[in-house]
């Protein structure tokens, strides 16, 4: 009798919290951040559990599936052939798509794709590209008339903030695990995959790329994205954390701790030098952390 | 509604090959039920159709598979072929050049007019000696005023993804009304192209028995052009094609299957053809294909409730009685109707 | 500096003709004795590995893999029905199937798929008490992350698991299985390989504990006989994997109660 | 200097800046912004009633609408709708007008480099002619780092091309106020010293980055003056559009 009475209050209790969180979710979180932790018990510069497994798409080259928190990114690449453009005769192409598929979120319907898909697409492939991570001539198969084009088509699974942190992650770790599948020039000019079974069939079609199955990563970008909310930093914030604090940065440091990208858009809080300091300095700490976890995945990976 | 009423609205209904010998059982019929509870069915479309029902609706289910479907389905399939260029429904589905083949099948108030189209166009690398099909079908405004607009866009959808999976077989073809392989003009080069039509003018349930049957009709009626084809060419080049204006092969009808719906309605009764009204009560409907050999080609089925594993397997027993007689009278249908037509001409 | 963007070059995959070819000049099915590709039984299902709450943006979801077909589906609501619907006493259910890119061997653009949707709808409402959440809809969106055969029987089961997940009222779960007639034998659980080779396809969708099938769809050419053999080897698989569906949800739930 | 710039611009010269309001007669507000060869014209509709799906109605909402200068839009007009619309967010006083609707089109009359600043200080004039209730203005530059480390400002298209690295940056204008120095500030820094939106593109060090933070403080706040001016002068001339 005293038990349940006990679990009885208990559970108003939780209540209470809980109504408190939904009425005022603004207060809910500033009483947290007085006490230096977040709902989710998170110190404020800490980021959520982060995992990567390479490899989860049989069917692609190159995939990868990352989780920050709850925040779940696939990542694959199909490589297709493509005659290159006359001005780069000796480079191949990449094209980087994010896509937020219904099952996501609540806010996305099928048939109206949501706002934020275009702008992360067009991030990733800006912070891809002019981070010089790929040299797009290892993508080049015969000069001026055969390339690689590598679709990454990333789809997020499960969308709980940092969207844009978990979809360079797995961005990333897809490019390290692609895998160039050996191909050959066939009599009429098209590039065909070079099959061992068929022994004796096409032999005098050499594969034209046999020692360039892996591409050479340098300098591998990694992001963190921080909300700014009066003096307060917090570090990879979940989906309720943004939409209460607005303002979001979002910083992209290479592998030799460079500024790849520093994206602030807007939001009511301004941001000074020492906190832009700060936010880079936990971008650091950040990428070392990213930087140990894919090495581990392609460790794991080698392993199997 | 009054019976003088009911009569008037649909007088297409009367052309019943031996519908005396089953007036004979109605009179009786009708003296023995009238008393009786009815079964969650109103009025039905005219006298014989609605005894007839309501007797098997009571009773013996045995009864009615052998009754309902010389009775209600057999007697109201009216067909006549080639719909007339100047019939402004063919606008419609006619959008470019005269059909190759067309046919409107009215089954009680439902009617629907199918037309083929033949093109040629090049198979695809999947199956390079197979020609195409592509079955759409519309629903007019005219049917339902909700149809107006996007309106039938989910019907026509559900209507055309049954007819294809009724008609066009499996994957490698077997059960496929249509035989891909006679489309078939220069391997891997050229083939004809076959855009299937179907338009739902009136609707009164059973939509697509009436398109199955449409279809048929439509498909026997049908000519391709002959095609010559000019020799000496490369291998690497499409070869040069001379379609004739004169010659025309026509197609081989006997493999398409027909469509049986069996609309289930109340715990234990499923009826063939059923109007709007009872389609209104069913709890589900499976439509089967059957072709001529008696072997089931396609089968869907539409309705959220569930049915009984036995209770399927008994429905396409049914639905293949109901299918042979169904045949016979469509293909002599369709005889009278090609008759007519070559008398007209 | 500037991206290469806008000018996207036409491009083809080196795989797939070759493959193609190949095939054609293998006759892999047509004997009587054949292995399947993946070494089962004829009558062995893939081995099914299901999960609940793989999303947790959403109000109930699942996750599949059978083989290499991996599907998600999460469920939304009951939630306020789009504004141009009409009244309605009993809850709506909408449903929506897509792919990704990568899901096939050759990439597609194309990932709406309405003909799968309206068939999931079909197979999912009669399971559903529609009656339990009047006027608002219930949203089952499902993505298939790598098609690899029986596609839609997959979704089918995974959502049925996702709504249980999500607390939607239901009869009972809705169990999918298809069977694949290829020659003269049947093959249950079919890879894309053997369904594009078969000459008929049976898919059966049913609640294990009723008894009832919800969905049934047969294609290609049947014989009687033939589809009662047919249908007693998925109504078996069915209550089969009713029954691995309802330990794992069993599971999902002990698990969150600790 | 260490830098030769092609049109012979010190590294630290901003373009001129042609600033107009009015230009169209049919919206609430617009103005056009001219840097050099850059030129953008924005228009401001609304308060309009209502707000879109998704968004709070319990504060105003804004809409930007992005339309190039040929063609259709894409990802890239995509993220400027997005950057702009966050950045104007930040400067409107969105509690005013709850539960309304205020678009700004802009359109690209012609592209010389440093776009999004150009449309930016576009918007924010236009708003001003509409007479929006903003908390202050913000002015928008962009600084380049050069290969060999040096930060020039306002580049137009060519040497934004060749560029190691731009940053665009946006900075609230200083506000002129009664009340004593030092209470307006956060942190004790000035209020102009914060970064209201920042977008980069390239690699560069983090002390770059400073500095050319550093440099675009300061052309930030000749450009600020110059709105303040210019403003007023109209203002002065047609007081039926201010208030």
């Amino acid at each position: 009798m005293v038990e349940s009475a006990k679990g009885m209050n208990d559970l108003s209790s939780e209540m209470e919290v809980d109504a408190f969180r939904r009425l005022f979710p603004l207060r809910f979180h500033e009483r947290h951040l007085l006490e230096s932790v977040r709902p989710d018990a998170r110190p404020l510069g800490k980021a959520r559990d982060t995992s990567l497994a390479l490899g989860a798409v049989a069917s692609a080259d190159g995939s990868a599936l990352a989780k920050i928190g709850s925040t779940t990114m696939l990542a694959a690449i199909k490589m297709e052939v493509m005659t290159p453009a006359k001005e780069t005769p000796d480079e191949g192409c990449i094209a980087i798509e994010f896509h937020m598929p219904a099952i996501c979120s609540p806010i996305v319907r099928p048939g109206r794709p949501a706002e934020a898909a275009p702008v992360v697409s067009k991030q990733l492939s800006d912070t891809i590209v002019s981070s010089g991570m790929l040299d797009l001539k290892e993508l080049s198969l015969v000069s001026g008339k055969a390339a690689w084009m590598a679709y990454l088509d990333i789809y997020c699974l499960d969308a709980d903030g940092a969207l844009f942190d978990a979809a360079l992650l797995a961005a990333v770790a897809a490019f390290s695990h692609l895998q160039i599948p050996v191909v050959s020039l066939n009599d009429d000019g098209r590039i065909v995959v070079f099959s061992k079974e068929s022994e004796g069939e096409k032999p005098k079609n050499k594969p034209v790329n046999e020692e360039k199955r892996k591409l050479k990563l340098r300098s591998i970008p990694f992001g963190l994205t921080c909300i700014i909310h009066k003096n307060y930093i917090l570090a990879d914030p979940t989906a309720e954390e943004e939409s209460i604090m607005e303002t979001l940065i979002t910083i992209v440091l290479d592998s030799s701790y460079q500024l790849v990208s520093l994206y602030k858009p807007g939001g009511p809080a301004l941001a000074y030098q020492p906190i832009i300091q700060d936010c880079i300095a936990l971008s650091r700490q950040r990428v070392g952390e990213l930087q140990t976890i894919l090495n581990e995945a392609i460790c794991d990976m080698e392993v199997d | 509604m009054t019976s003088e009423e009911r009569e008037s609205n649909c007088p297409t209904i009367v052309s019943v090959g031996d519908h005396r010998r089953i007036k004979q059982p109605r009179r009786r019929e009708l003296a023995m039920f009238t008393d009786r509870p009815w079964v969650g069915l109103r009025t039905f479309g005219d006298g014989v159709y609605w005894t007839v029902r309501r007797w098997c609706l009571q009773d013996h289910k045995a009864l009615m598979y052998s009754v309902n479907q010389t009775v209600s389905l057999l007697g109201q399939v009216i067909i006549s072929v080639r719909v007339a260029p100047r019939n402004p429904s063919s606008d419609v589905i006619l959008p470019y050049s005269k059909a190759n083949g067309s046919a409107r099948v009215k089954m009680g108030r439902t009617e629907v007019i199918a037309s083929v189209k033949a093109e040629l166009g090049r198979p695809s690398s999947s199956a390079p000696g197979k020609g195409k099909v592509s079955i759409f079908v519309d629903c007019s405004p005219t049917a339902a005023p909700q149809f107006e607009g996007r309106g039938g866009e989910e019907l026509s959808m559900e209507l055309s993804a049954a007819l294809r999976q009724c008609l066009l077989g499996g994957k490698s073809g077997a059960g496929g009304g249509i035989n891909l392989s006679s489309l078939s003009i220069v391997d891997g080069k050229v083939c004809w192209d076959l855009y299937i039509d179907g338009l739902v003018v009136s609707m009164d349930g059973n939509v697509l028995d009436a398109l199955g049957a449409a279809i048929k009709a439509a498909l026997s009626n049908t000519g391709i052009p002959k095609v010559n084809i000019a020799s000496a060419t490369t291998p690497d080049e499409q070869p040069e094609v001379d379609v004739s204006d004169e010659e025309f092969l026509q197609f081989d009808t006997t493999a398409v299957p027909v469509i049986v719906t069996l609309t289930k309605v109340g715990r234990h009764y499923y009826i063939a053809d059923a109007t709007s009204e009872e389609e209104s009560q069913m709890s589900s409907a499976v439509s089967v294909s059957v072709n001529q050999q008696g072997s089931i080609c396609g089968l869907t089925k539409r309705g959220g409730a569930g049915l009984d594993p036995s209770v399927i397997v008994d429905m396409i027993s049914v639905a293949k009685h109901v299918s042979e007689e169904l045949m016979n009278k469509l293909d002599s249908e369709i005889a009278a109707a090609e008759a007519m037509e070559e008398d007209s001409s | 500096m500037a991206a290469k963007a806008g000018t996207t070059p036409a491009t083809y995959s080196p795989s797939p003709t070759t493959n193609n070819k190949k095939k054609n000049r293998t006759p892999l099915f047509s004997d009587v004795d054949w292995v399947r590709p993946d070494g089962r039984d004829f009558h062995q299902c893939r081995p099914a590995f299901l999960r609940t709450g793989a999303v947790n943006a959403a109000s109930g979801s699942a996750y599949a893999e059978f083989g290499n077909t991996k599907v998600i589906v999460s469920i939304f609501g009951p939630r306020e029905s789009k504004k141009a619907m009409m009244y309605s006493d009993i809850g709506r259910l909408n449903c929506n199937v897509s792919y990704t890119t990568f899901a096939t061997p050759v990439r597609s653009q194309v990932s709406d798929n309405k003909d799968i949707s309206s068939q999931l709808h079909k197979s999912l409402e009669g399971a559903i008490m529609l009656n339990t959440f009047p006027k608002t809809t219930v949203d089952v969106f499902a993505l298939v992350l790598e098609s690899g055969g029986c596609d839609l029987p997959v979704i089918i089961s995974c959502a049925s698991l996702a709504l249980a997940d999500a607390g939607i009222m239901m009869y009972d779960l809705v169990a999918a299985v298809s069977v694949s007639c290829i020659g003269k034998n049947l093959v249950i659980d079919p890879i894309s390989e053997e369904e594009n080779h078969q000459d008929g396809n049976l898919m059966t969708t049913c609640l294990p504990s009723r008894n009832e099938v919800t969905q049934l769809t047969i294609t290609g050419e049947w014989s009687t006989p033939k589809i009662h053999e047919a249908m007693e080897l998925c109504l078996d698989a069915c209550s089969k994997l009713g029954k691995i569906m309802r330990s794992c949800l069993k599971e999902s739930a002990s698990t969150s109660q600790e | 200097m260490e830098v030769d710039r092609a049109d012979g611009r010190t590294p630290n010269q901003r373009r001129p800046v042609v600033c107009t309001r009015g230009v169209l007669h049919r919206a609430h507000g617009s103005a056009s912004w001219a840097q050099g060869d850059t030129k953008v014209i924005a228009a401001v509709y609304g308060p309009k009633a209502g707000t879109k799906k998704n968004e709070n109605p319990e504060k105003a909402c804004i809409e930007v609408i992005w339309k190039p200068k040929t063609g259709q839009s894409g990802k890239p007009e995509r993220e400027y709708e997005m950057v702009l619309k966050k950045t104007l967010q930040s400067i409107c006083l969105l509690n005013v007008h709850p539960n309304t609707t205020t678009t700004i089109v802009i359109q690209v009359v012609n592209d010389d480099g440093a776009l999004l600043p150009c449309a930016i200080n576009a918007a924010c004039s236009a708003l001003v002619d509409a007479g929006i209730p903003l908390k202050h203005l913000a002015v928008a530059i962009c600084c380049c780092m050069v290969e060999s480390g040096h930060v020039i400002l306002d580049p137009s298209k060519l040497e934004e091309q060749n560029m190691k690295a731009f940053v665009y940056l946006v900075f609230p204008n200083s506000i002129i106020s009664v009340l004593p120095d030092g209470s307006k500030r956060p942190g004790g820094e000035a209020m102009e010293h914060g970064i209201i939106t920042s977008v980069t593109h390239g690699v560069m060090a983090v002390d770059d980055y400073f500095s050319c933070v550093k440099l675009g403080r300061a052309a930030a706040a000749e450009l600020s003056d110059f709105v303040r001016n210019s403003l007023k002068l109209k203002a002065g001339n047609d007081p039926s559009k201010v208030g």
